[in-house]
């Protein structure tokens, strides 16, 4: 192996508290780093990444004139700009610098002190190894593009889309659906407060609409994005309502005058649970207040033969039955996504009978049942329109379940109590909660739980074996009867009553793929959008620019997900007000001396950076363009094309110090 | 179209009226089967419930012999035979222990098997292959106004079987349909009818087939249909014994859906067995 | 000779790990924060991209007494470069067909796509391959091209 | 003038070569009368007489410049070359197997009993039911003969000795040793000890006069005779496995000008680690396919793929030769 003497190595390692110390033993690499070719100085120390073990990096750089930092501790993704930094406050070059990961990769995941110790020599003899080799390299600031995009107007998207605009941010909000409320639209009450769902969003939604920063994208969705933090290229594709927005102000005489002269569709509002007509609007406080036609269902887009009653009644002419997607390009800096989630489908967990027993429902559906602009008015009645007179509220549905999914929804305990509530004030019926446990950690919580033990709701603890219409007595005749094993009395009971509740869990959204892909961002397992660290950073992504908030992160109620969208919001304000980013400099380039013209690279690249230059026959890669994964580096079969901070002599340099004492 | 065809011991004894309607209807629909050579019991309650790798390598015996026929498929009509072959494979497919432990067991008898056969029950092949409407146009005499309740029992669509609903099973629904008949339907489709437990603890084996029979008759059902040897045998011998210890009527006809089928293909009762049943099937000639 | 031949343990198999940056070496430090064990036979080397992993990487890590190589990247689709991983696999299967011709065994050299989220994969592919190159046996190849044969 | 100067000594010896090297000295034509006016041919097996014992006899350094062609395979390649060492100023490896260890070097994808096997015992021309192999020492009633002894692994000159200069090519082209021997005659700077010399340092693809785009997209490779050359489009594209991308140019494409593609025995250019798997990777980077299917039809195509990569570079490359 080649070599450079006028590397001088720091080495540290870190003890991480315990977290490194107990399974690997770090004086003994220590002294073994302190041997190794170039090592001027080997410490260890316990917590390097706080201020002294920071300070220590600077004061020995001076004294014993070093000139690379190797530092052992965590994941480079965790600290390696920490001790980037470090460096170059020591007056060294920050990419002088290289990170060995022997808490995740080693002392974390290892059982064995030995082999860990080992491990992590070898780590460390390849990290001294490669940095010998590391070039000086600067970091490219590019500005940031003030604007803001917003994906998903929920309450999420909706809360971070004022806080930007407050702060004097443009943002584009775009919303899938023909208006934007979410889910906390369809709610009536709010646990634990009972404040009215839609007197505190509301006024949000229009705020929304009137801010002059914000420019609301209803029924439209993210096609594409391209380019990097500071400067992404957005389209976003607006969907035919075949009403100009601009010209309909939502005055209803459309709807009115439509060839149905009943609703006859079901209302995706109102979960079914009532009809529309095919030109419609969701509900009355819908935003924007524009009506929509769905072009499933409309006589003239079926058969042609409509006299097209609704465009006639229309005095502003806002019809325009000929409207086509329209695909519209923006520029913005950060990107926020806040696309929520689904409910968890009851007919997946059928032995609750739910879509067999008509009296079976979600809780979705009960929400819209007791709201007062609901189906019925706020008056719970059954399919039959009786009034229950026993409801069984079944907690869990789909959730905390091999067979479904594993994971508890965190919202299902209290809106199944906020639903015993107010089912209990509407119908006054016998109301029993089946639940596996009772979770209740929020501020108020606890005491709502407290506050429905004392209405005289039932509580029975354990999981619900089956609904079914099956009596064995006269009791229980023209019953559903709900089947579950008493935990607490250990007993298997039978409880009859009218109607079945299913305290339906959180999914991710159907589409949550599909947006994953068009934002380069990853997923967790069970689908959420996966946060860069659970704690340390949970509304930032791996792909730096774009940040999560709300439901699409994982299950989460109202105060969550708004105190997230404020943190979303705080995250893209900060990198929008420093101005500017720095970019990795891990980008390649050509060496013409040595490129042959033969374009092999060239395809490669998913971002075209690379052009060939026909005057000069050779490729050129523009850097501000190349994302530094480094494909074309391997494919030059002239060795012409270098990727910095991943040179050919680095890496070959680190398995040689990898698998060489 | 042929198919393998592997009876087990109950369609040979106790179930032997369910073989007999099985193939007097798979040959008026043209479905040839040819019966598995040289076969061996599958290897279900009593194996299963003391050794199971005893269980699972007899039924992998039968397995490896049936894949000798290479492409054709397996019709396994008793309810217990069928999950054990599911079972089996299922253990093969995801267990390299007991891949490997029942491979080197069959190599020592000459055998191999791949896993390549496919097990299909009759309600599969009949619902899911011929079609409700194929079968539709076999029946010449349509049951016209006759309820029927179709049961499953434990065993048969859990927890391995895929062709029909796990929680709410429909295709003996599916073919009452086709046959003219109205299917009733009951929450119990899928319960256990007790199995062996009428002759071991008959208290409770009884107590379990009553709620069956009496939810059946009290949903207005004319004749109980199954599919399963073990099930018919329970709900149709001890019919008698539970009304008189109850003190309660809950007598109604239990017969395996192929008898019923055969009824409306119009093949003759005789046929199809339905003379040698205890409860009171001929009333629906 | 290597520090692990060195301890006074029963032979433990040598991987180096090429892992990309978004997925699986994400991966590798979620089994970390996880706390899911597994053998301690991989040396990570992060790159990028697996797109970057250069075939002479491969051979270079096996003559210097790698035992086994392992290539970790992103779900087919899911590359955070769009198609680097594509590139990768297409290199992988060219060199499979030559380590293959060089008489050195397939298996000692492994494609997984591991996601972010697949800490417990992670762990899982580490552990079949540690047992199969155990099975294997250390690798020949460093000590084939150190000493020449007249 | 030159006349005055004292002449160089020069030298040209044959390891396991297949000859061509020698005759491209000899295909300098007339410019070897050039050569000759500034030089003295020493030791030249395949023209002069001149026998072992009398260049072991030669004053160490004396010998100016050896050529040094063919890889070494037995002991008498290996006993010359460090006797040449011995005696040259300046060592050139001259010639693809000196280099890298060329077409014999293809013999380390066996071993010495494989090859010996197929020679002595498979091959179809033969007639020996015996099976007699040779043998390195006989005692016969004449006395003791001894024969070189064959290597199991076929080697380069570098791996041997001590290597000043390297030529590539099989054979070298016959201006380029020229253009070498008159630089030195005429006192010019001699280049880094180690270099590869008389060669370009870009790939073949600098000099190819073929037509060239970034559509690659290969999904399948063919074999020169089964498709029909445009005469005009890049090999690559066209689906014929050209080793251009990877191999050092110097020939002046002479394959390519040719119709046919280059096979790479110019070697890779400085500092690429492995010629075989720089080529490797640049042909797989030109592939289609997504599916591990597609790919490996399109590999399919490859009439043996490390025999192809590694052509001409086996003994010189990372792995040295086949592992077991």
């Amino acid at each position: 192996m080649p070599i450079n003497d006028e590397a001088r190595v720091g080495f540290y390692i870190c003890h991480c508290g315990h977290n490194i110390a107990n399974m690997v033993d770090v004086t003994s690499v220590a002294e073994y780093a302190a041997k190794l070719p170039n090592v001027v100085l080997s410490r260890d120390y316990k917590y390097m990444c706080s201020d002294p073990g920071q300070e220590m990096i600077l004061k020995d750089a001076e004294v014993f004139k070093l000139n690379r930092i190797v530092v052992a501790s965590c994941s480079p993704l965790l600290h390696e700009n920490t001790f980037r930094n470090a460096t170059a406050k020591a007056g060294i070059n920050q990419f002088y610098f290289q990170m060995v990961n022997i808490r995740e990769n080693a002392s974390w995941v290892h059982e064995d002190k030995e082999l860990a110790t080992v491990k992590a020599k070898d780590l460390v003899r390849a990290a001294i190894s490669r940095v010998v080799f590391h070039k000086a390299l600067e970091k490219k600031k590019v500005p940031v593009n003030p604007d803001v995009l917003i994906v998903g107007g929920g309450i999420s998207g909706i809360s971070a889309a004022l806080n930007i605009a407050n702060a004097g941010k443009k943002v584009y909000l775009v919303e899938k659906d023909p208006t934007i409320g979410g889910y906390m639209a369809k709610f009536d009450k709010t646990f634990p407060t009972l404040d009215c769902a839609a007197c505190i969003l509301t006024p949000k939604m229009s705020a929304v609409l009137k801010h002059p920063g914000i420019t609301l994208m209803s029924y439209s969705e993210v096609a594409a994005v391209e380019g990097y933090v500071g400067n992404y290229q957005v389209k976003v594709t607006r969907k035919p309502r075949y009403i100009i927005e601009e010209k309909c102000v939502g005055c209803f005489a459309c709807i009115d005058a439509c060839i149905f002269k009943e609703a006859k569709f079901s209302d995706e509002f109102n979960e079914g649970l009532s009809k529309r007509k095919p030109v419609y609007i969701p509900f009355p406080q819908a935003t924007p207040q524009v009506v929509l036609i769905d072009d499933k269902t409309c006589i003239h887009f079926k058969t042609g033969k409509c006299p097209q009653s609704c465009a006639k009644a229309c005095d502003r002419n806002a019809f325009d039955f000929d409207q086509k997607p329209v695909t519209q390009e923006l520029e913005v800096g950060t990107i926020l996504l806040c696309t929520g989630f689904q409910p968890f489908d009851a007919a997946r967990a059928p032995y609750y009978g739910y879509g067999r027993y008509p009296n079976v429902y979600t809780s979705l559906e009960v929400e819209r049942l007791v709201n007062a602009s609901g189906p019925t008015g706020g008056n719970v009645v059954l399919r039959d329109k009786t009034r229950p007179k026993s409801i069984g509220i079944i907690h869990c549905v789909g959730s905390r379940d091999e067979k479904t999914n594993k994971w508890c929804s965190r919202v299902c305990c209290m809106y199944s109590l906020k639903l015993a509530h107010l089912l209990k004030e509407h119908t006054d019926a016998e109301i029993y909660n089946f639940y596996i446990d009772m979770r209740t950690p929020g501020k108020g919580y606890e005491e709502f739980y407290d506050k429905l033990l004392n209405e005289g709701v039932h509580f029975i603890r354990g999981r619900v074996a089956e609904v079914s219409d099956w009596a064995i007595n006269e009791h229980e005749k023209g019953k559903l009867v709900i089947r579950a094993e008493d935990t607490l009395i250990g007993m298997v009971r039978r409880i009859p009553v009218d109607m079945v509740v299913l305290a339906v869990g959180i999914e991710p959204g159907k589409d949550a793929q599909d947006i994953r892909r068009v934002f380069n961002i990853s997923c967790s397992n069970e689908g959420f959008f996966l946060e860069r660290h659970p704690k340390l950073a949970p509304v930032e992504t791996f792909t730096d620019g774009i940040f999560i908030a709300g439901a699409c992160q994982g299950p989460k109620d109202i105060p969550d997900s708004v105190a997230q969208a404020g943190a979303a919001a705080a995250q893209a304000l900060a990198l929008i007000d420093s101005g500017f980013v720095e970019l990795e400099p891990n980008t390649a380039f050509i060496n013409e001396e040595l490129c042959c013209g033969c374009q092999v690279c060239i395809n490669l690249c998913p971002y075209h950076a690379i052009t060939f230059d026909e005057t000069k026959s050779v490729s050129h890669i523009n850097e501000a363009i190349c994302k530094g994964c480094g494909t074309c580096v391997a494919a030059c079969g002239s060795g012409a094309i270098t990727q910095n901070l991943f040179e050919d002599q680095q890496i070959l340099s680190e398995i040689y110090g990898l698998l060489v004492e | 179209m042929k198919y393998l065809y592997y009876p087990g011991c109950s369609l040979k004894s106790s179930g032997k009226l369910y073989e007999i309607s099985l193939l007097a209807v798979l040959k008026r629909l043209g479905v040839e089967v040819e019966e598995l050579e040289n076969w061996n019991c599958c290897g279900a309650t009593n194996y299963m419930s003391i050794n199971e790798s005893y269980a699972i390598e007899i039924t992998a015996r039968n397995l490896a012999i049936a894949e000798r026929m290479v492409g054709i498929e397996m019709i396994v009509p008793c309810a217990a035979c069928f999950m054990g072959f599911l079972k089996t494979q299922k253990y093969m497919e995801s267990d390299p222990v007991t891949r490997e432990k029942v491979n080197d067991l069959l190599n020592k008898a000459g055998l191999s098997y791949t896993g390549k056969v496919k097990i299909r029950h009759p309600l599969d092949v009949l619902v899911n292959h011929l079609g409700t409407d194929a079968l539709a146009k076999t029946a010449e005499m349509p049951l016209k106004g006759i309820k029927v309740a179709s049961y499953y029992g434990c065993q048969l669509i859990r927890p391995y079987a895929t062709f029909d609903d796990q929680w709410n099973p429909h295709t003996m629904d599916d073919i009452a349909r086709a046959m003219g008949a109205t299917p009733v339907d009951w929450p119990l489709k899928s319960r256990c009818c007790s199995g062996s437990m009428t002759s071991t603890m008959t208290g409770i084996g009884l107590r379990m087939n009553y709620v069956i029979l009496k939810e059946a008759k009290s949903r207005g059902a004319d004749v109980i249909i199954t599919a399963c040897p073990l099930c018919q045998f329970n709900l149709e011998c001890f019919q008698g014994k539970i009304s008189r210890k109850l003190k309660e009527d809950v007598r109604i006809p239990v017969m395996y859906f192929t008898q019923l089928m055969g009824l409306a293909m119009g093949i003759p009762a005789k046929q199809l067995g339905l003379k040698q049943m205890l409860s009171p099937s001929l009333v629906l000639t | 000779m290597s520090t692990i031949e060195n301890s006074n343990k029963d032979w433990s198999p040598r991987i180096i790990a090429f892992f990309c940056n978004w997925c699986t070496y994400t991966a590798s430090d979620l089994a970390g924060v996880s706390r899911l064990r597994y053998a301690p036979t991989t040396r990570v080397i992060r790159v990028m991209c697996s797109g970057r992993i250069d075939p002479e990487f491969v051979i270079e890590a096996f003559t210097q007494g790698a035992d086994g190589i392992l290539i970790g990247g992103c779900h087919p689709g899911d590359c955070h470069y769009s198609e680097g991983n594509y590139k990768c696999l297409r290199r992988y299967h060219l060199l499979q067909r030559v380590i293959g011709q060089m008489g050195i065994d397939q298996r000692r050299l492994r494609l997984e796509w591991i996601s972010a989220s697949e800490g417990k994969r992670l762990q899982e592919v580490v552990n079949e391959m540690t047992e199969t190159l155990r099975q294997l046996g250390p690798s020949p190849i460093k000590e084939v091209v150190q000493t020449v044969i007249k | 003038m030159a006349q005055d100067k004292p002449k160089l000594k020069l030298a040209v010896y044959w390891g396991a070569a297949c000859g061509g090297c020698c005759v491209s000295v000899l295909d300098v034509h007339e410019k070897l009368l050039d050569i000759l006016a500034h030089a003295d041919l020493v030791f030249w097996p395949i023209a002069l007489d001149i026998k072992y014992q009398d260049v072991e006899q030669m004053p160490d350094q004396s010998i100016d410049i050896t050529l040094f062609n063919g890889a070494v395979r037995n002991s008498e390649n290996e006993h010359m070359a460090h006797v040449l060492r011995r005696k040259s100023r300046i060592l050139v490896a001259y010639g693809s197997c000196a280099y890298l260890g060329g077409i014999p070097g293809l013999a380390n994808f066996y071993t010495k009993e494989e090859v010996f096997r197929r020679v002595y015992e498979e091959s179809e021309s033969l007639d020996n039911p015996q099976k007699i192999h040779p043998l390195p020492e006989n005692e016969v009633t004449e006395g003791h003969l001894h024969i070189p002894s064959f290597y199991n692994d076929v080697l380069t000159l570098a791996q041997v000795v001590d290597v000043d200069y390297f030529i590539p090519g099989c054979p070298p082209q016959s201006e380029r040793l020229v253009e070498v021997f008159m630089d030195i005659v005429n006192g010019s700077d001699l280049p880094l000890k180690g270099s590869v010399i008389g060669a370009s340092s870009k790939v073949q693809c600098d000099e190819c006069k073929r037509k060239k785009s970034d559509k690659k997209g290969i999904t399948r490779f063919y074999r020169p005779w089964e498709v029909t050359d445009d005469g005009m489009t890049c090999l690559n594209e066209q689906g014929i496995l050209c080793m251009g991308p990877a191999t050092r140019a110097g020939c002046g494409v002479r394959c390519v000008e040719g119709n046919a593609p280059c096979r790479g025995c110019y070697g890779p250019l400085d500092g690429i680690g492995d010629a075989g798997t720089r080529i490797l990777s640049a042909i797989a980077s030109m592939l289609d396919g997504k599916e591990p299917e597609e790919i490996n039809r399109a590999i399919d195509s490859i009439v043996d793929p490390a025999g192809t990569f590694y052509r001409f570079s086996l003994p010189g490359s990372k792995l040295r030769r086949k592992v077991s």
